[in-house]
């Protein structure tokens, strides 16, 4: 979709405008700008988000433009960052809070789990919780294993949370606004080492609906499920393959939870082959219920090969720099097991 | 622990502020609390209600006190042992009743019940079944009202558990530097479940961890009407000003085991005795007739009148509809 | 197993021992009883286990035998009943927890994953961690959203960690022993439902190893993979269709992680059919493991109808009665569900 | 704040019960640590070591102060900036280095780095990635040394940033209540990552936190290591006796960013300078010569050496090898 608007936006008269392109963090920032010039009871919370601009730079700039109320830093307070973004939301403000590294969110569990997500539900459905929260996640930074996580999944078990999870900038801003805009807590997953990528970013306020997978590109012989990092790691894979004459089909739920499984469902469909592939752990990762649904219904009669799953080994993320690699998959893993898939090797 | 005396009743009254009908009405409250939850026990014993309950007799003094110093458009947030705050802010006992009973006209069309029950429509956040689950939730309720230049303050029930949880640090840490109008109240009542506060708690007094967060902390005879209302009215006018946070511990004592399952063995009867003799009903009562406000006569029916309130309420209740099980997925999501 | 060696048992002499039947809250209290007994480094900590006997009453009377030293009373402090769990395993002894609700585990995630699950690992393998959690799980005591947590799932996906969910009071007392030997730090969930329940539990000390699933009832149409609770459910089901001609297997895991997948494996070889039952909601639960590694391997090829999970809907757990048992599979689910797949209607 | 003054350098010294020896080895400890952050960072900067690492340049006085005042078998748990406190509690800067390198034979076969760094048979349970992730488990250490009946003690390194965690709270009150001997030492460098002390905390000293837990509680200048080994002596001694846990405020400073990515904007270089006129390094040198215990040349080829030891390091370091990638599942369970 971002490819084929760019595309289009070339043969418009806005040449500038088309070829626009920011990286991911960028885009994140922006839609946090957006919204917080669009509605005044939106403001941010978190760890060194104000004159630090962010762990990773994201929120550079913003509390010029808003303020210290606006943009809040906070102690060290896990717990109480996200409660204070729940008791916040509950009461008429939209924030969107930021957990520095999404491991620390094993700090804020009891509050977006027990309460957040619960609260709505518990209450008979008298008040809605409008809050994002925004983490990022993932390895390859060296950092190890207690700034690597990638738990995703868990949140997705969660009734009454949302969780997106963005692989382009272009995504990454109409989510966030998509995001801001729901009623609902939404755990937005960033990921570090899309950051710094870059792709076209239209001007202005923008939404990509949450719970739209997108088909990223196009291929007959095998579905290839992905998220996150493992999106432009699957394309390039992609890319590899075509030349072997294997075509893949890539497709991003881009929103985990709520799931849209019918996009996936009727790629394979057409292909009758499924790779899953995500970053995080593979037992008990978002991966298991991709698979799930592939097989619980129409796709099943379609299945021409058994449905794989390729993701993280279940370690912790090593230091060392080719252990970590080893750890996640890889543009050649990918390549390895889809080639597999295709030709009927399992 | 060191209480204030009063010699003089109406002196000490009339230093309060409150006016007669004022005490009356909270009077008529804590008989409406009582009443409440010994008909609860008495319905949950029966099998008519399911599930668990928290009962505060013996505290009713501190969730009125405590709520009478409070405007209508305040905020408030519970605990487990909630019932008495949800009454004190002004629930109606037949919609409480209905939502014990699981009924789709229950606060929470029957899906909190006891341990969740909130009336966000009359400032109450909800009782929480969680311990110390409120407490950042209720300073994140405070920053909104800091934020949207109200002068609403947050008021927040804890028991002493709570105080060891690390939710209280981070809360109070926050409020305190943020100064936010919220007025943290916990209701000392000597266990956390069947932990003594003794043995939980390396210090005297819970309120001496105020220091810890810079802000005022005080500790008051929690079954003393007058004496939760003044400071708990002093927090929030203190909050109101802008001023901050501030930590009130109301010593107080729960007559009931800790819920319905409790064998009480860490505890002798002679204490839970020694407490009742302290019923802050009867204590209020004594003062408002020995201050010449009411004549004995006067209150002597409201303790009927409430058990009627409350029999009408649990009459209203069963007659109502259960939710309709195909609605289950309404209200997981906005 | 406990039935096969019950009916062994009753031609022994020992007639008595052969009918020694108890809860599995009483099996569990047996099996802390002999560890603490062959183990001077073995003890436990928690909230309410002393004197008040634990809030399901498993720890009863423990602290009469082993005071208060080794029967810890601890404040109502999660993160550091996990921490001080830790610190003890690390340098020693060997815990075991509780954690009353496996609701308020979400306030020792940082704990359990970020620190015990990885220490080891981190650690270049110099260090260890034996620890066991216990911990209460699932609803139908109308204790409502927070308090009926069925979190499993979540530990599954954290590499480092043990994750034991009994069904029955054999497997129970069994378990804990392997679990308390075990170097590793090790989830053990019980199910408030399952506490009154008996069945046949041998005196003395035996192990139940990690990671073996069992057939707990032999079956040649439809695979019943159920955790917990769903397991007597399960077989429940299995008598009522039965009687309609429809054999079902039952396996139960008992260990979710390892995860013993070649059991199922073998079973959905021979019945071509399965359904997998959890109480957990569905999305993103452990049932999509299962399914993940029925169709990623041999058992694909002997597959005749799509794989189906029953579990919990996406909602927290309600407080109504009617509302809570819809919210979780109950038998006639079962029965509906596996009867479908076995007349292939899905 | 006030710091002791002691106008007597020898009395001072005297006072200490420190030897002259103790004295100059934990100059050269701390003339290693600056080493070794040097040079660690120079080989960031040259891309030879990935990651991430935290540099406690500037705050050595308080690692070695401490570490000081263990013995070898007593237990530290450390932090993100661990560097020092690893050093300090006797650690092989040519394992470590093998460490930061990512090699095999690394502290934790290069699995760990500098946020993981541990030395489990030297006593050093390892740096920490989370803000106040060591606080619990080293109440747990302290636990298990009491019920072996042990007369070791742990002592637990935090940042001023670590403070405000609820963990910090949980810890304390635990290890008060049980009187576990532990030592809890916050570093309180001014900030934590941006934030500043003076904005994350409502109170003017994070010492007077131990009110909370009715545990001693004594701010020393972290940069003076006498001082700071005079408190963790009296609160290991007291551990030691089974009078149960300190927590100690050592105000320091940290010269460099908060990491590598760090802009500072947060801070201005001037008062960066003026802490670095407060050079722990400098000021002990200059204490051991006007107390007359060591020549001014004696000093002044420690720092030398302690590069030498560091580059030998490095170079044993680079000779080594990596982790095959074959053993990555090694470890993950026992
Ligand atoms: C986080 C958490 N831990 C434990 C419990 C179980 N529990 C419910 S109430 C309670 C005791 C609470 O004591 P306190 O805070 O003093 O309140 P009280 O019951 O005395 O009113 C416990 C342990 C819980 N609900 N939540
Ligand atoms: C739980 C958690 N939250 C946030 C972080 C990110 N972080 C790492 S160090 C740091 C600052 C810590 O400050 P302080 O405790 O004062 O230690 P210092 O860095 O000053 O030595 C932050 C925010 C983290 N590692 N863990
Ligand atoms: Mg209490
Ligand atoms: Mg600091």
């Amino acid at each position: 979709m971002p490819d084929l608007m760019q595309a289009e936006l070339k043969t418009q008269t806005h040449a500038a405008e088309a070829v626009r392109e920011m990286t991911y963090a960028h885009a994140i920032r922006e839609a946090l700008q957006l919204a917080m010039r669009r509605d005044e009871r939106v403001f941010m919370l978190g760890e060194d988000i104000g004159v630090y601009g962010g762990a990773f730079g994201v929120t550079d700039g913003l509390i010029e433009e808003f303020g210290a109320e606006r943009v809040r830093d906070t102690p060290i307070s896990e717990a109480v960052i996200a409660g204070a973004a729940i008791g916040a939301a509950v009461t008429g403000m939209r924030p969107v809070a930021e957990i520095q590294f999404m491991d620390f969110i094993t700090l804020s569990m009891e509050q977006l789990v027990l309460q957040g997500a619960k609260m709505r539900f518990m209450f008979g459905g008298k008040a809605s919780v409008p809050l994002v929260l925004r983490t990022p996640a993932g390895s390859g930074t060296g950092a190890a294993a207690q700034h690597s996580e990638s738990l995703e999944a868990w949140f997705v078990h969660v009734p009454g949370l949302k969780v997106v999870m963005p692989a382009t900038p272009y995504d990454a801003k109409g989510l966030l606004l998509a995001a801001i805009e729901d009623d609902n807590p939404v755990i937005f997953v960033e990921h570090k080492l899309l950051y710094r990528t870059k792709g076209h970013v239209p001007e202005g306020y923008y939404i990509v609906p949450l719970s739209q997978s997108e088909v990223k590109r196009e291929g007959r012989d095998v579905t290839v499920v992905a998220t996150s990092i493992m999106v432009p790691r699957a394309l390039e894979a992609a890319d590899l393959l075509a030349q072997e004459g294997i075509e893949l089909e890539v497709v991003d739920p881009r929103t985990l939870k709520p799931y849209d499984a019918a996009t996936v469902t009727r790629s394979v469909c057409k292909t009758g082959r499924a790779l899953v592939v995500h970053e995080a752990p593979k037992t008990g990762g978002f991966g298991a219920e991709v698979v799930a649904e592939i097989v619980a219904g129409e796709a099943f009669d379609y299945l021409d090969a058994p449905v794989r799953r390729l993701a993280g080994l279940d370690v912790p993320i090593p230091y060392n720099r080719e252990l970590e690699r080893t750890a996640v998959p890889q543009v050649a893993d990918i390549v390895r097991e889809a080639r597999a898939l295709a030709r009927g090797e399992y | 622990m060191s209480y204030q005396t009063v010699t003089d009743e109406s002196e000490q009254i009339a230093a309060s502020g409150l006016t007669p009908e004022q005490l009356l009405q909270a009077l008529r409250q804590m008989h409406l609390i009582r009443a409440f939850e010994e008909k609860a026990e008495a319905l949950y014993a029966l099998g008519k209600i399911h599930g668990t309950m928290h009962l505060s007799i013996g505290q009713e003094a501190s969730a009125v006190g405590a709520c009478l110093a409070l405007r209508p458009d305040d905020t408030i947030l519970s605990t487990h042992r909630g019932h008495g705050h949800c009454i004190a802010k002004g629930a109606e006992p037949p919609l409480m009743m209905a939502e014990f009973f699981g009924k789709e006209v229950g606060y929470c069309r029957g899906r909190g019940g006891s341990m969740h029950i909130a009336d966000v429509a009359g400032g109450n956040l909800g009782a929480n079944g969680i311990v110390a689950g409120g407490l950042p939730i209720s300073t994140g309720v405070g920053l909104s009202l800091q934020m949207q230049r109200t002068d609403r303050v947050c008021l927040t029930f804890f028991g002493d558990g709570a105080a060891n949880e690390g939710a209280f640090h981070e809360s109070l840490n926050l409020a305190a530097i943020w100064r936010l109008p919220v007025v943290y109240v916990c209701e000392n009542n000597q266990y956390a479940m069947s932990m003594p506060v003794t043995a939980a708690f390396p210090i005297r007094q819970i309120s001496e961890r105020a220091a810890a967060y810079g802000i005022p902390g005080v500790t008051v005879d929690g079954n003393d009407l007058l004496a939760v209302y003044g400071a708990v009215e002093t927090a929030v006018s203190r909050a109101r000003a802008g001023e901050g946070p501030s930590l009130i511990e109301a010593v107080t004592y729960r007559w009931r085991g800790h819920s319905k399952s409790d064998r009480q063995r860490y505890r002798t009867r002679d204490e839970v005795k020694e407490w009742q003799a302290r019923d802050p009903i009867t204590r209020l009562e004594n003062l408002l007739v020995a201050a010449d406000l009411f004549t004995a006569e006067k209150l002597a029916d409201l303790g009927a009148a409430a058990r009627q309130t409350i029999e009408d309420s649990v009459a209203f209740a069963e007659a109502q509809a259960d939710p309709d099980p195909a609605t289950i997925l309404e209200g997981v999501y906005a």
